[in-house]
């Protein structure tokens, strides 16, 4: 187990350095000039003087190479300081100090959703014996699939904020409220309800009912029941806990496609997040926030496979075996859609 | 499930199947061919695949119109008016006409996309799977990577770098969805080539190409066909969900994805009908193609 | 049945989740006589306004004052100078400051502080974009507390619209960047409102300022919230979660029908026309940019694309003072075939004009992230098409553009203000700001009968001389079109109707300036 | 006293009578043996008493299965759980299976006792895993695949008694074990039943296990009893025609002239070179962790026409020499040596053409078809064309139109035999068989030993047969071979066997049933 631990944890601190070296050299490839994009932020959207633009790239820096910017960049990095952002001046640690713990927030709840509602439809579906349940839950978990995340946030806002008016449409709280968590939760059950749902949520379900249908009939389960053990034992113990290996197995990188997926989220929500930051900075070709905004999405995605992966093992302990791939028995459908 | 990578370890005996006389439960290979006859409801997937496929490429048969054509003399009509069945957008344009040439773009997307995922998972999932452990670790690893970078940053950048386009849009979905296709395809082809009967090729003396070609690529097929059919949905959805971004296809080009984002902000707005369509056509393509997808991997405790 | 009972569990939980926050969401009989909360799309990068340009956004525009402001004509009034004068040869403006001013933080304001930001402005040059309107200013005098004295090298006639750039606090900014992050989002000014807070991404809360020289505002807070998701910023106007809200010309219909709300509509001095590139020999011969012209129907793109919230448009001051009517811009398809065929043109089989084998053909771009510039792109090229012109239409993303601005054959662009003339059509269409030259005029257009009306203009403020250089510009701009003009557009914000106060004037780019007279609004 | 009485029970699965009047008693203390050929409805009828089926399947039971006076069919599901484990233990073939990895040893045990309220799980737990004879301290904490199969099989065995059942049913628990484990196992069984007074229902296909284990036999055929009686004299003397049947298969004689005779077939080849060599043979497996060095220093020759069974116990390396000798796996030190040639040094085409020479037979045949392939094109593949594909399957004793028919749905011994045709279908003078009968009942394992040895006649085939049990390898080998750990301990002519000194030879010996 320790063995395991420690190449799990080396490998992920390997894909995080791939990472920031990777997502640097990638923003930096985008052609436009980000400077070029401030003036033009700073003028109310006209076209900005070429002379202008070089000057403010050479006060930026942009101009050196890309080795001097990274090397530049990594130093700051590792003491916490990832520059300020292009646009606004203020210091990208404080952004991300700002914003990370409300996307934090909105994914872990999306994720509780996720399992939760994953867990319970998967289940309904795989225990039932009412075939007409089963196949309308496999028929909603379809549609579920089949629904781009944007129009199931959409959706969700139209029939509970428009319609219903049941839930306030986006942000923490209203402006000056105190965000208290009276106050948070209403503000955060549709977009984490719109996270959950609009990605992976049925492929979640429906790796939890194959899972466990797969073990209704395998011999240990077979043994529980002989040896007269209650069926909710037998259910609990024997039957769910293998079962979810696969499924928990996909959460690690599922909880990605979600943070990624929170990018859009947080658009139409108006949720102050890290990828409601990201797209404004893309827009504004705001490299030094953006790339940071990656970073600390990737630590996170990293440190959630890292989390996946322990999960599999607790589950399953003859994964600590052999120290790799929990996930690639299990046909691994790691499919990330972000 | 179990984990047998090496079940020569122990001279341990694999256990009967049952009394040995009843057929043990009927392998991958032998559903893949049955099931979809068996269920109507893979019929019915098919048909409307075929259907919009019918419509895409001969769109120009079904409707007079330029899908990005305006007519200010025409504007915001509602489905069912005269000359325009699904009604019009705001500037006029025929619903029905960016329909069927939304399909088009995102059928193309969908498929193209999907074949160079998979062509590009197998082949990279192949080298992982037969090359030395090196290329396996680093192709596994870059997969990490790959799947811990927000498809947007990657995007991002290539638009950046090819200007947006399908063809972009086509390797922006390639990029960063071949992780999926290689880790089964190597998943599968690790699995098979443990698989007794392909041990029992090489004891005919078989060559590794023959053993490859005839046992291996035949065995994980079924799963790489069912996790291609994925492919092709997933790329449609990407597509429009890049589209909503303002990353995807161009915003001329009709494409469903295009079509969403365009309609989307009339939502509240009355005219519901211009999100209503292009939403019903990437829903139902995306659950036909996971019926497709589903029944091509049925059995294997795959999910979509 | 035990396996229900987690399904149950959990759909239970679900409902507790939904009935908790039934109770606490939208109140629709809203906040009135409380703080006005106002949602819009776009936030600043920074609430400095010497960052931003001529057209600041609301926070910006309550929190800080500048030596003089508009009124409901967008003429230029006293602000914080009460009053000025100027120099026989225009190159001396004095100004004196209202007495017992101060700033938010209660240090007096002093012309130390008029001199401060005029030089800090100056040295920022390429960050502040407003810097431009400062180059002649020679020095700053500041012979007493209440006095500031502007020497210039040369006459500049927008001056006065100049310092209408809100004015910045020397004791806050000394020693700092003018694009001090901070600053940027702690602003202290001296405008009717005071910041209180701000939270990037969500919302800015400003409550009035007692010390504002014209006496506390009347509404005792304000926040904007911003929602950049159109749908989302109506959502939350009908459910009440925000008072008022900016709005798409698509939604007013909806908001029409709401009996608590009132829809203020205003016009714009923003345009969006379809700019040439004269580096492109299709665009040599005037008469075809004047056919081009005559061939769209610009009713119907106020009727389609802006659903009504526009008006045609036919040369860049068609909102301003100094407007002559000279374009005689309407749709004309005979006008149009009166001016191809003579130019050498005939049309080919496919119905498009035709000349030595070559048709009219050319690239019609615009920021493709911009929708209503896409919609007029369609438009645009759907209607001279059908007058035989080879469009081909095609948005591209801003990166792109900003990358090939040179390139670039046609491109649907925005331009315009509702103050001085001067800075909107100086850059775009001076031979001397042509691109080459690190200039604005993208589409290097140039006009020695325009320069030199510019010229004229610019160099003095004589009210009847720039009138008629102004005329000149106009009519010689008609002749010979840098642009093909489509609409101005109309900019709609909800308020509730109990508010009082907004009064109608001619905004700017994104419709900013609904709240230039906040101080005065109240609840009734 | 009787503790199972079952009285005329009929099992019906969707479309198919498996079980047809079924009568059957098993006493207190006593073993009695279910045996019967696979699809003799052995299996269902154990599921049958505590209604284990799978929950989709529609299985219905009708008839009366009292268990001390109790009718467990007309049991509610809620009594019938507390039957279940309490009153009737179940242990089941793949002992390791049937164990949730997931959970310790320890877990299980506390789970089955918690679950009927029965005492203090850990006094009970460890009481009944030192009746089975395992360290309870040692393997509390283990995980099921941790243990050993023999360790599993006990734990599993434990686990169905440790709350003292009335009846425990024991369905094919040493099928896949080695026979000296196997002889662990039942004897414990049988001990605990007698002390306990325990009815235990012993379901195996194996003949000579029954005779050696259990009270008495019930022969099943046709999904009915069709004898029952005490062990030895049922099989001294079996009245039912089909038990004479089975009783002779089982006593593994040969029918035809022996193999054994030199005379009989026409390749007296005792002079000629060995058709395959080892020579210090050693493979070393690596595996999660753990590395076994399989095969330490083996030499051996076979020579043209020699039967040659390799015995051993469970790890001792048997399928790894299979493997060496049929030059695909390639050994860690040593030579193999194909003829005159170090298959190893040749060059990849040449290799490919001795495995061409060499036939290769699994235990589990199914899985060594492709599950695409018809019987036609598995055979064609070995083969090279279709055209021949009939006779040869003509050739090991099956219709040639089963060809159409995919492997899943032949029996057993039918599949045995595809693969035989498979592996004779290059013409190889060396057949290597992987324990080819292993987990067939006797009837469908005589009929493959008998083809063997016709084949050997006619054919003049070397055959190298890999099994653990000891009367097999008598039956068909002329020279036996004792693999322990991974060496050589015993290489001795088939018939010199009984008077072999190896410990482990021995051990092997006193543990195998017989007839």
């Amino acid at each position: 187990m320790k063995r395991f631990l420690l190449l799990r944890a080396a490998t992920a601190l390997a894909v995080v350095v791939a990472l920031s070296a990777l997502c640097f050299a990638l923003l930096d490839l985008a052609p436009g000039s980000p400077a070029a994009s401030i003036l033009e932020a700073r003028s109310g959207g006209r076209p900005a003087a070429p002379t202008d633009v070089a000057r403010l790239e050479h006060r930026m820096g942009l101009d050196d190479p890309l080795p001097v910017r990274y090397g530049r960049w990594v130093s700051g990095a590792v003491r916490g300081d990832f520059g300020a952002s292009y646009g606004s001046g203020r210091p990208v640690a404080e952004t991300l100090a700002d914003t990370a713990p409300w996307t934090l927030l909105l994914t872990g709840v999306a994720v509780l959703f996720s399992v939760v509602g994953a867990v319970g439809a998967g289940l309904a579906a795989a225990l039932t014996r009412r075939a007409w349940l089963r196949r309308s839950i496999e028929t909603g978990l379809f549609a579920l699939g089949g629904m781009p995340g944007f129009v199931t946030a959409l959706l969700l806002l139209w029939i509970f904020a428009a319609w219903l008016r049941w839930l306030p449409s986006g942000g923490l709280a209203r402006p000056g409220e105190p965000v208290t968590a009276a106050v948070l939760v209403p503000h955060l059950v549709l977009p984490a309800l719109a996270l959950a749902f609009g990605h992976h949520f049925g492929t979640y379900a429906r790796l939890v009912q194959t899972g466990v249908a797969r073990l209704r009939t395998a011999p240990h389960v077979e043994n529980a029941r002989a040896r007269g053990l209650r069926r909710r034992t037998v259910t609990a113990r024997h039957l769910v806990r293998l079962g979810l290996v696969p499924f928990a197995a996909r959460l690690g990188v599922g909880v990605g496609t979600l943070i990624a997926g929170a990018y859009a989220t947080e658009m139409i929500f108006s949720w102050p997040g890290v990828g409601r930051e990201a797209i404004l900075a893309a827009r504004q070709q705001d490299y030094a926030v953006l790339t940071a905004v990656v970073l600390v999405t990737g630590v996170i995605v990293v440190l959630a496979n890292l989390l996946g992966d322990l999960a599999v093992a607790w589950l399953d302990p003859r994964v600590r075996l052999s120290g790799r791939d929990p996930a690639a028995p299990n046909g691994g459908m790691d499919r990330a859609h972000h | 499930m179990p984990i047998t990578d090496r079940a020569d370890l122990t001279d341990g005996v694999p256990p009967l199947s049952g009394d040995g006389g009843t057929p043990a439960a009927p392998t991958r290979g032998l559903l893949a061919a049955r099931v979809p006859v068996r269920r109507p409801g893979v019929w019915a997937a098919g048909l409307v695949l075929a259907a919009f496929a019918v419509l895409a490429v001969f769109a120009p048969l079904f409707t007079p119109y330029d899908p990005i054509a305006t007519d200010t003399a025409a504007t915001g009509l509602a489905p069912g008016s005269p000359g325009h069945p699904l009604g019009t957008d705001l500037l006029g344009r025929d619903l029905l006409a960016r329909l069927l040439y939304g399909g088009r773009t995102s059928l193309l997307v969908g498929l193209t996309a999907a074949a160079i995922t998979v062509v590009a998972g197998v082949l990279l999932g192949g080298l992982a799977a037969a090359g030395p452990r090196w290329l396996d670790e680093l192709i596994a690893r870059s997969a990490d990577v790959l799947l811990s970078l927000p498809m947007l940053v990657v995007v991002l950048a290539l638009a950046a770098v090819l200007g947006p386009s399908l063809g972009t849009v086509v390797l922006a979905v390639a990029v960063t969805s071949w992780m999926s296709v290689a880790l089964v395809a190597r998943a599968e082809l690790v699995g098979q080539r443990e698989r007794l009967y392909v041990r029992a090729a090489h004891a005919l003396g078989l060559s590794r190409g023959q053993v490859l070609r005839r046992h291996l690529l035949p065995g994980a097929l079924p799963p790489i066909a069912s996790i291609a059919a994925f492919e092709v949905g997933h790329a449609i959805l990407t597509e429009s969900t890049l589209s909503f971004l303002g990353l995807g296809i161009p915003p001329n080009r009709p494409s469903w994805g295009n079509l969403l984002t365009e309609a989307q902000a009339h939502l509240l707005t009355g005219e519901w009908y211009t999100v209503a369509f292009p939403a019903a056509c990437v829903v139902a393509t995306i659950l036909a193609v996971n019926v497709l997808a589903s029944a091509a991997g049925q059995g294997e405790g795959r999910a979509w | 049945m035990h396996k229900s009972a987690l399904v149950i569990g959990s759909v239970v939980t679900a409902t507790g989740l939904l009935a908790t926050a039934c109770g606490s969401a939208g109140d629709p009989s809203g906040t009135t006589g409380g703080t006005f909360t106002y949602a819009i799309g776009d936030e600043p990068e920074t609430l400095n306004p010497a960052l931003q340009d001529e057209h600041t956004d609301p926070v910006t525009e309550m929190v800080f004052r500048g030596l003089t402001r508009h009124d409901a004509q967008n003429k230029v009034v006293p602000g914080l100078a009460e009053s000025w004068q100027v120099s026989k040869d225009e190159r001396r403006y004095t100004f004196t400051l209202r007495s017992g001013l101060t700033w938010h933080d209660g240090k007096p304001l002093t012309s130390r502080d008029v001199k401060f930001t005029i030089e800090a402005v100056k040295a920022a040059s390429a960050d502040a974009p407003l810097s431009r309107n400062f180059t002649a200013v020679e020095s700053v005098e500041t012979p007493d507390d209440r006095t500031a004295t502007l020497k210039l090298s040369r006459p500049f006639s927008p001056l006065l619209d100049a310092v209408s750039m809100g004015l910045l606090p020397e004791h806050a900014l000394k020693g700092k960047e003018l694009t001090d992050a901070g600053f940027g989002r702690h602003p202290i000014g001296s405008g009717p409102f005071k910041l209180t807070a701000y939270k990037p991404g969500q919302y800015s809360e400003l409550e009035p300022f007692g010390g504002y020289y014209e006496g506390r505002p009347k509404l005792p807070g304000v926040v904007i919230k911003y929602v950049s998701d159109d749908t989302a910023r109506l959502i939350q106007l009908e459910n009440g979660e925000v008072d008022g809200a900016h709005l798409q010309p698509q939604q007013v219909g909806r908001v029409t029908g709401d009996d608590r709300l009132r829809v203020e509509t205003y016009p714009t001095a923003d345009y969006r026309a379809l700019m040439f590139n004269f580096k492109k020999p299709v665009f040599a011969d005037k008469d075809v940019r004047l056919a081009m012209n005559y061939a769209l129907d610009r009713d119907a793109f106020v009727k389609s694309v802006l659903l009504g919230q526009g008006s045609p448009a036919t040369g860049p001051l068609d909102e301003s003072p100094y407007k002559t009517g000279a374009a005689p811009f309407t749709h004309d398809p005979a006008k149009v075939d009166a001016l191809m065929g003579p130019a050498g043109y005939a049309k080919n089989a496919q119905g498009l004009w035709e000349k030595d084998g070559k048709t009219v053909r050319f690239e019609l771009t615009t920021f493709a992230e911009d929708s209503a510039r896409v919609a007029i792109l369609n438009v645009a090229a759907t209607q001279l098409k059908q007058r035989g012109f080879d469009v081909v239409p095609n948005p591209r993303p801003a990166d792109w553009v900003r990358k090939h601005w040179g390139d670039l054959d046609a491109m649907v662009v925005g331009w315009g203000t509702p103050y001085d003339a001067d800075s909107s059509v100086y850059g775009p269409f001076h031979s001397s700001q042509a691109l080459d030259k690190g200039g604005s005029n993208y589409g290097t257009y140039a006009n020695p009968d325009v320069d030199k009306a510019l010229d004229r203009a610019r160099g003095t403020s004589d009210p009847a001389v720039r009138k008629a250089a102004y005329a000149d510009f106009q009519k010689a701009l008609a002749a010979d079109p840098p642009f093909a003009w489509v609409a101005y557009l109309l900019t709609d914000n909800a308020v509730p109707k109990a508010l009082k106060g907004p009064e109608r004037r001619t905004l700017g780019h994104h419709g900013y300036g609904f709240f230039w007279n906040a101080e005065k609004w109240s609840w009734s | 006293m009787t503790a199972l009485e079952i009285v005329d029970l009929t099992v019906e699965v969707p479309g198919r009578r498996v079980v047809d009047g079924l009568s059957l008693r098993v006493g207190a203390g006593r073993v009695v043996a279910l045996v019967g050929p696979s699809g003799s409805g052995k299996s269902l009828t154990a599921r049958s008493i505590v209604r284990l089926h799978d929950p989709d399947a529609a299985v219905r039971a009708s008839g009366a299965i009292r268990l001390g006076g109790t009718d467990l069919l007309g049991l509610g599901a809620r009594e019938l759980r507390r039957v279940r484990g309490r009153r009737v233990g179940y242990a089941f073939q793949d002992a390791a299976a049937s164990l949730n990895p997931a959970v310790t040893i320890g877990g299980h045990l506390t789970e089955s006792v918690r679950a009927h309220d029965a005492g203090d799980p850990g006094e009970l737990g460890a009481a009944a895993l030192e009746r089975c004879g395992l360290d309870a301290a040692q393997v509390w904490e283990a995980r099921p695949y941790e243990l050993s199969g023999g360790q599993a099989q006990r734990a599993a065995l434990a686990l169905a008694t440790v709350l003292e059942p009335d009846l425990l049913i024991a369905d094919e628990v040493t099928t896949a074990l080695d026979p000296v484990t196997q002889a662990e196992v039942l004897g414990t069984v049988r001990a605990q039943a007698a002390e306990q007074g325990r009815a235990v229902l012993l379901i195996t296909h194996d003949l000579a296990v029954a005779g050696r284990w259990a009270d008495e036999i019930a022969v099943l055929s046709g999904g009915r009893v069709v004898e029952q009686g005490p062990s030895a004299g049922l099989l001294a003397a079996p009245s039912a025609p089909f038990t004479r049947e089975l009783v002779a298969a089982a006593r593994l004689e040969a029918s035809g002239p022996s193999a054994h005779d030199p005379s009989a077939h026409g390749h007296p080849a005792r002079d000629a070179g060995p058709l395959v060599s080892a020579r210090g043979v050693r493979r070393v497996l690596r595996g999660r962790g753990r590395t076994t060095v399989a095969l330490d220093g083996v030499d051996l020759d076979v020579r043209e026409g020699e039967s040659v069974a390799v015995v051993g116990r469970s790890g001792s390396g048997k399928s790894t020499l299979v493997g060496v000798l049929a030059a695909l796996d390639r050994p860690a030190a040593g030579r193999v040596l194909a003829g005159e040639r170090d298959v190893w040094t040749l060059r990849d085409r040449e290799r490919r053409a001795v495995r061409r020479g060499t036939g290769l037979v699994f235990q589990d045949a199914l899985a060594s078809f492709d599950p695409r392939y018809t019987v036609e094109r598995v055979v064609a593949e070995a083969l090279g064309r279709r055209d021949g594909v009939g006779a040869l399957l003509d050739r090991v004793g099956l219709d040639p139109a089963m060809a159409a028919r995919r492997p899943a749905t032949l029996s057993g011994g039918e599949r045995q035999r595809v693969a035989l045709a498979r592996a004779l279908a290059a013409g190889p003078r060396l057949l290597l068989a992987d324990e080819p009968t292993t987990g067939l009942d006797v009837l469908a394992q005589e009929r493959i030993l008998a083809l063997l040895d016709r084949l050997r006649r006619d054919e003049g085939l070397a055959v190298v047969f890999v099994t653990h049990d000891l009367r097999v390898a008598r039956r068909i080998a002329d020279r036996v071979v004792v693999l322990a750990g991974g060496r050589v301990v015993e290489d001795v002519p088939a018939r010199s066997l009984d008077a072999a000194a190896h410990p482990e030879t021995r051990a092997l010996l006193a543990a195998t049933p017989a007839l």
